[in-house]
């Protein structure tokens, strides 16, 4: 079965949908949502169907059209369907249509539903244009639409002035990405003289060398624009900030979708980059998530601490492209989505009911108030702590693996990673769930509403069962074809231990360490016990090891120096001499001219004359 | 012959170039209707020529259609809407030696490619316009312009009555 | 004494200018029209002399068509023009100046 | 010989007389509606043109009509218009005082002269569809008898045409007395022999210029544009849609057949005058819409521009200059439907045709202001619409005739700037629309659900060309090929 036309409409529907909410139902709330939450809905279930269809075979499927060819400039639209495109395309459909329903609950009150919704389904549009692009221009394209669109759902509020700057704090932050990305399109185009990914990867094949003596340059810029979306070190700065935005739009951006478009892209081109550009990538990635881990140590607001370990786990993620096994960085990307999400909506969930705190030392005492949103919380934080057999476990754990197979001061940086991971979500959990009620808010706290729970509860499911069902195996049979992977459950079960014991032995360790030293400094606490005994360090963590300060003296102060140098060019050589000079005749020769047009016949008629009298002697007059 | 036949052109031809002038620039009479009476007598007169190029029924449609229907129709209007009190308008001089200078340019342009090209060398007049050989060739080649052009006689028709029809319902 | 095509031509081609002089400067619409219908039957009788000259009827039939259509043209001309004076009480040009710039 | 080769044509014409009939039958308040079931009939007739494929034998009448890929795509073009503007003459059918039926019918008449345009081989055909077009066109823009901007810009349309159709007919007398024919097949072989020495007869050259300036006239190109701002302003909306793309269409298929079919020769001759005319023409139109204030005038100026990145790519006299031709006026058809549909809808209340009154029209209708934008961002030429795409492949062809003709070179210079130029005026619209201060109407536009789908087609047809440009791009292609 063929079925060649459903990506197609898996892909236009959000933008169908965007376009009409915008065009025709700005005012009527209820089918805006229904618009956009059927468009991504629809869009799951043909993704499920197509799949189905085609027998769960990671084929590739190619299809096309010839988009534009002017003489040598061909450029195709096509989409490009494997493995890696198509799991990833039930992650952005499947957590997108949980986020969507659970936005229905979240801004009902929001003046501005429609509004929302349309920035969400084109989004949406973006997010599955990258996924299924089958070349680097037309990826490019939905990147800067993905860039576009997260500009809108983080402003979304843009009546608050720290919306509007995150807004365009990640805007332009994704721009320096986006330049790099754009050179190294440019040099492998030039290089191979392909965009398509098929054709790159089998032309690369052929002959290692072809992209000559760029080719670690080219694949460290098009790394600079994954660095960018996927907001690795030092571009990171942006990622924290973008929690203005709503929070399902947080939960669409950092868990399932925009961040992750970063992975996502290196995989899909996996093929490009050399062994050296390789180590670099893996160093970002592992510097990130450590560092990321420690400022969530020391995070107060609930959303950040979720922020910053959101980076950490794309540090992990990036790294293990790095590691050369992108397989498992997948595997961890598509784990991630599941839990983050979850996470990301049940923080949402204890907003909505504390009347927008977010400071979890404001909160206490939540778990009898809100049962179901506890308990899903809980199974997202052991999820990501990586407890056995969670999902997050088994995808940790190929991550790990690797390092352990690569590089010794990796993989212990890793594991480090992992106790601060399980530490700082039971920080979190500990004081925000657990104990007394610290605030008069937690007193009129209450459950969310079904639409808000339910998605909770299905995507705790998928937390807890999405190491096992296969993922992994699909990436991996991807990616490295013919490679080993378990059969069964039971075997799935126990894989990382027979496999690889050290890595699986130490991610349990660093569970049991965080745990420990998780309860021995909070279980109790009635304030942050850390400041008093670790100090300065503390501080630094808690100030983000003053990243922003240090943009803020350098590159923003360099930044406003040229600004202003130029925009003295600009107001005085440029703005003055040229575009005044030159505005200024051309409107004066249109004031003239139009005087022609004199509004007299005879004038007209007159001229006429005049003007083949004119081409007559122009032609035959000599 | 030949000469009694180059005497006529002669004459036809100044005639209408004389009547042409009088529609045009007439030094006495400003009023519309002087105009639309010279330009009846400078159809005459091509109809003469037409004659003389041996053009029958051509001549003979100049006179029905040209100087019959349409002039009438003009003169039909000039009383219609009795233009009698505008003649006191004058021609700017400027306009006029303007458009001389234009006018003239092309002429002499026309004249000069003319001279250089002397379409007639050479050339053997000896067509007949006769009504049957033209019938003949409108309704077998020429079958589709003329049917366009009753079109257009229709579509004329419909826009006269609706632009000059008295009450706008 | 010979009479060839080329006095025909001149004679057509004096006529075409002489209508245009008129377009140029007459400031009533009728005269105007008038002029130009002048200039048609230059163009006519430079058809019928290459006709007579090239032996070859075509260029009659042409005539046949430019008499119809200037006669349709003719018609609505006048219609606008009776249109117009019902309107605003002038035929001259000078009038029409709503529309400029 | 296949009569059935005129089927659209004979087809078109059944319909305008029927229209014309069934006004006799049906009450007052029903006559409005036979402007849909015009529509729907060009609809047919598009979907059998859509059906029809060129001919083995595409001539007819010896040769005088052609039915090649050239006529089957301004066919298309021409139907689809209609189909639009019929649309949006019921929109327009209130402000209309008697006869709307007839408002239908000469739309249709009209049509079918642009239709036997697109077919024309021969200059007879060519005078008669040109003509049928312009007396049809000077009803129609002085169809608002009761207002006097609508005679005004009637009488102007009928002196001007009426001098212009003089020119062309003095012209084409010269070219039939120096080339023995009216058939552009004739014409083509006799210029192609050397010993018939036609490539320079003065007097043959004389006579295709004063053709020229017929054809001029009905493109708006200078300096034979002058009448264009005050008709456009002048008549009725529909109208002038109908005028910015139907006639122009019709004058620039008429144009390229004559200058590739008839005589390439002497277009291969005078691309500098081509060029000359392209440039000033651009200029012209850019610099004079720049200060104005009625929309209608200002999209009268704005087709001047456009007719100049036209004769642009007639100025490469390439196929791919051709081909880019055919894009750009597609694309052109939608974008400036779009423009005044949205202007027949908006300004229905008012009458008012200010740009200033198109402000806070956001609020009052998304979907119009949207087209409105779409329509003026396509106009100026930036990406991903229809309007860039053209003006890209029209200058992609000059550059390439540059490498003989330097002076391309600075036609495309002046193209571009051109296009710098534009970009204030049209973005002036999209301002008044967005920031130009509250709306002096606060309610809603209501729109009947054809409206509605008129706009959306337009919208549609502007993306599609634009995002998609390939289909289009090969039919252009395919449909120049027949001039080889």
């Amino acid at each position: 079965m063929h079925l060649q036309t459903l990506p197609w409409i898996i892909l236009f529907l959000p933008l169908l949908a965007a376009v009409v909410i915008t065009l025709f139902t700005q005012r009527d709330r209820k089918t805006s949502a229904t618009l956009s939450i059927s468009a991504i809905v629809i869009g799951f279930v043909l993704t499920v169907i197509f799949i189905k269809a085609n027998s769960f075979n990671p084929e590739v499927k190619e299809v096309s059209l010839n988009w534009l060819d002017i003489g040598p400039l061909q450029a195709e639209f096509g989409l490009r369907l494997d493995a890696l495109s198509l799991m990833m395309l039930l992650v952005v459909t499947g957590v997108g249509s949980a986020i969507h329903i659970y936005s229905w609950g979240y801004m009902h009150e929001d003046r501005c539903f429609s509004r929302f919704f349309a920035s969400l389904s084109l989004f949406t549009f973006s997010m599955l244009g990258i996924v299924m692009a089958n070349n680097f221009l037309q990826m490019f394209i939905s990147w800067e639409l993905v860039g576009v669109s997260s500009y809108l759902l983080i402003g979304f509020w843009y009546e608050k002035a720290s919306a509007a700057d995150a807004a365009k704090k990640a805007f332009i932050t994704n721009r320096l990405g986006d330049f790099g990305f754009m050179l190294g399109i440019l040099i492998v185009w030039a290089a191979l003289g392909s965009l398509n990914f098929g054709k790159l990867e089998a032309g690369l094949a052929d002959n290692p060398a072809a992209l000559g003596s760029l080719a670690t340059l080219g694949g460290l810029l098009v790394f600079c624009g994954a660095m960018g979306k996927s907001a690795q070190f030092p571009l990171h700065v942006w990622l924290p900030d973008a929690m203005e935005g709503p929070t399902p739009v947080s939960a669409l951006i950092h868990a399932a979708t925009m961040v992750a478009a970063g992975v996502y892209m290196l995989s899909r081109t996996f093929f490009i980059y050399t062994p050296e550009a390789l180590q670099v990538i893996a160093w970002i990635g592992g510097c990130t998530a450590l560092l990321a881990a420690l400022v969530a140590v020391q995070q107060n607001d609930i959303k950040r601490i979720l922020a910053y370990s959101t980076l950490s786990q794309l540090g992990y993620m990036v790294m293990a492209v790095g590691l050369a096994a992108p397989e498992a960085g997948m595997f961890h990307l598509t784990t991630h989505a599941f839990f983050k999400a979850l996470l990301f909506l049940g923080a949402g969930s204890v907003i909505h009911a504390m009347h927008h705190e977010q400071d979890i030392w404001r909160m206490g005492g939540l778990c009898k108030k809100m049962p179901v949103t506890y308990w899903t919380f809980m199974v997202g934080t052991m999820a990501l702590a990586g407890v056995w057999p969670l999902s997050g476990f088994f995808s940790k754990d190929a991550i790990l693996a690797a390092a352990w197979h690569h590089s010794m001061p990796l993989f212990i940086i890793g594991v480090g990673v992992a106790a601060l991971t399980t530490f700082y979500m039971f920080r979190l959990v500990f004081v925000a769930f657990l104990g007394g009620e610290r605030s008069h808010e937690v007193g009129h706290a209450h459950e969310s509403p079904w639409v808000m729970t339910w998605p909770l509860r299905i995507l705790a499911v998928f937390s807890i069962v999405g190491g096992v069902i296969g993922v992994e195996a699909l990436f991996g049979g991807m990616l490295h074809p013919g490679g080993e992977h378990p059969h069964g459950l039971a075997a799935q079960l126990v894989y990382p231990f027979k496999h690889a014991p050290v890595a699986a032995l130490s991610g349990l360790a660093a569970f049991g360490i965080g745990l420990f030293a998780a309860w021995t400094l909070y279980a109790r606490a009635k304030e942050d016990p850390l400041p008093a005994r670790i100090g300065t360090l503390s501080r630094w963590m808690r100030d983000r090891f003053y990243f922003d300060e240090l943009y803020e003296a350098t590159v923003i102060k360099v930044h406003d120096a040229t600004a202003a140098v130029v925009d003295w060019f600009d107001r005085w050589l440029i703005g003055f001499a040229a575009v005044r000079g030159s505005a200024g005749a051309t409107s004066l020769f249109g004031n003239v001219l139009r005087f022609i047009q004199s509004g007299s016949l005879q004038a007209y008629a007159f001229l006429l004359v005049l003007g083949v009298a004119v081409i007559l002697f122009f032609v035959l007059g000599r | 012959m030949e000469n009694a036949q180059a005497y006529l052109f002669y004459v036809f031809a100044a005639l209408a170039v004389i009547c042409a002038i009088m529609v045009v620039a007439n030094p006495f009479s400003r009023s519309p209707v002087t105009s639309a009476m010279f330009l009846v007598l400078t159809m005459g007169c091509l109809a003469g020529l037409f004659t003389l190029l041996h053009a029958f029924f051509l001549a003979a449609v100049q006179i029905l259609v040209y100087a019959g229907a349409v002039m009438v129709l003009f003169l039909f209007v000039i009383m219609l809407l009795d233009l009698k009190e505008e003649q006191r308008r004058q021609v700017k001089s400027l306009s006029l030696v303007a458009g001389l200078v234009s006018v003239g340019a092309i002429l002499a342009i026309f004249v000069r490619s003319l001279i250089a090209t002397k379409p007639g060398e050479g050339a053997l007049a000896n067509v007949e316009g006769s009504t049957s050989k033209l019938g003949k060739l409108l309704f077998t080649q020429y079958l589709l312009p003329f049917e366009i052009v009753s079109v257009l006689l229709l579509v004329a028709m419909v826009g006269v009555v609706l632009l000059s029809k008295k009450d706008l319902k | 004494m010979n009479v060839g095509l080329e006095h025909y031509l001149v004679v057509s081609a004096v006529l075409f200018a002489l209508g245009l002089l008129g377009v140029v400067t007459r400031r009533n619409i009728l005269v105007i029209y008038m002029s130009l219908e002048l200039m048609l039957n230059a163009a006519n009788l430079a058809l019928v002399a290459f006709s007579r000259f090239n032996n070859n009827l075509d260029g009659q039939v042409m005539v046949f068509f430019i008499i119809t259509v200037a006669a349709a043209e003719v018609a609505v001309g006048l219609a606008l023009i009776v249109a117009l004076y019902r309107r605003r009480q002038t035929t001259h040009v000078e009038d029409l100046n709503l529309l400029k710039h | 010989m296949n009569v059935l080769i005129l089927k659209h044509e004979i087809t078109l014409l059944l319909l305008a007389l029927g229209v014309m009939l069934a006004d006799l039958w049906l009450p007052p308040e029903r006559k409005r509606g036979l402007g849909y079931l015009a529509s729907a009939g060009v609809g047919a007739i598009l979907i059998c043109s859509l059906l029809t494929s060129v001919p083995e034998s595409p001539f007819a009448f010896r040769q005088m009509y052609v039915l090649d890929g050239m006529a089957l795509f301004f066919k298309r073009f021409f139907l689809v218009a209609t189909i639009l503007v019929l649309l949006m003459a019921v929109e327009f059918s209130d402000r209309i005082q008697a006869g709307i039926s007839e408002y239908y019918s000469l739309i249709l008449f009209a049509s079918a002269g642009m239709m036997f345009a697109a077919s024309a081989n021969d200059f007879a055909l060519l005078f008669v569809a040109l003509e049928l077009i312009t007396v049809t066109f000077y009803v129609l823009v002085s169809f608002q008898r009761g207002r006097a901007t609508s005679l005004e810009a009637g009488v102007k349309y009928l002196i001007i045409g009426a001098l212009s159709s003089a020119f062309m007919v003095f012209g084409i007398a010269f070219i039939f007395g120096t080339s023995g024919s009216f058939n552009f097949g004739d014409i083509a072989a006799k210029l192609a022999s050397p010993e018939a020495g036609l490539v320079n007869n003065k007097l043959f050259l004389f006579g295709l210029l004063f053709l020229l300036v017929g054809l001029g006239f009905k493109i708006a190109a200078v300096p034979f544009q002058i009448w264009a701002p005050d008709v456009y302003q002048g008549a009725p909306t529909p109208t002038t849609a109908f005028l910015a793309v139907g006639s122009k269409a019709a004058g620039m298929v008429l144009l390229m057949r004559v200058l590739f079919v008839a005589v390439p020769e002497v277009t291969a001759q005078w691309w500098k005058l081509l060029v000359v005319i392209s440039a000033l023409t651009i200029l012209y139109g850019n610099l004079c819409a720049l200060p104005q204030t009625n929309i209608k005038r200002l999209l009268g100026y704005s087709s001047i521009s456009h007719a100049g990145y036209l004769l642009l790519g007639i100025a490469a006299a390439t196929t791919a200059g051709q081909s880019a031709v055919l894009y750009y006026l597609s694309g052109y058809l939608f974008t400036v439907l779009a423009a005044f549909v949205v202007i027949v809808l908006v300004l229905r209340d008012t009458g008012a045709e200010e740009i200033s009154s198109l402000a806070g029209l956001h609020q009052r209708s998304p979907l119009l202001a949207a087209a409105m934008t779409i329509s003026m961002v396509s106009l100026a030429g930036i990406p991903p619409l229809a309007g860039f795409f053209g003006k890209l492949l029209l200058i992609k062809s000059a550059l390439v005739v540059g490498a003989e003709h330097q002076s391309f070179y600075w036609l495309v210079g002046i193209a571009v700037v051109g296009v710098v130029i534009s970009l204030a005026y049209y973005l002036g619209v999209v301002r008044a629309i967005y920031w130009g201060g509250e709306a002096a109407e606060k309610s809603a536009v209501t729109l009947s659900l054809p409206a509605t789908l008129t706009v959306a087609a337009c919208l549609v047809g502007i993306l599609f060309i634009g995002i998609y440009p390939n289909p289009l791009m090969k039919a252009a292609e395919a449909a120049v090929l027949s001039f080889k």
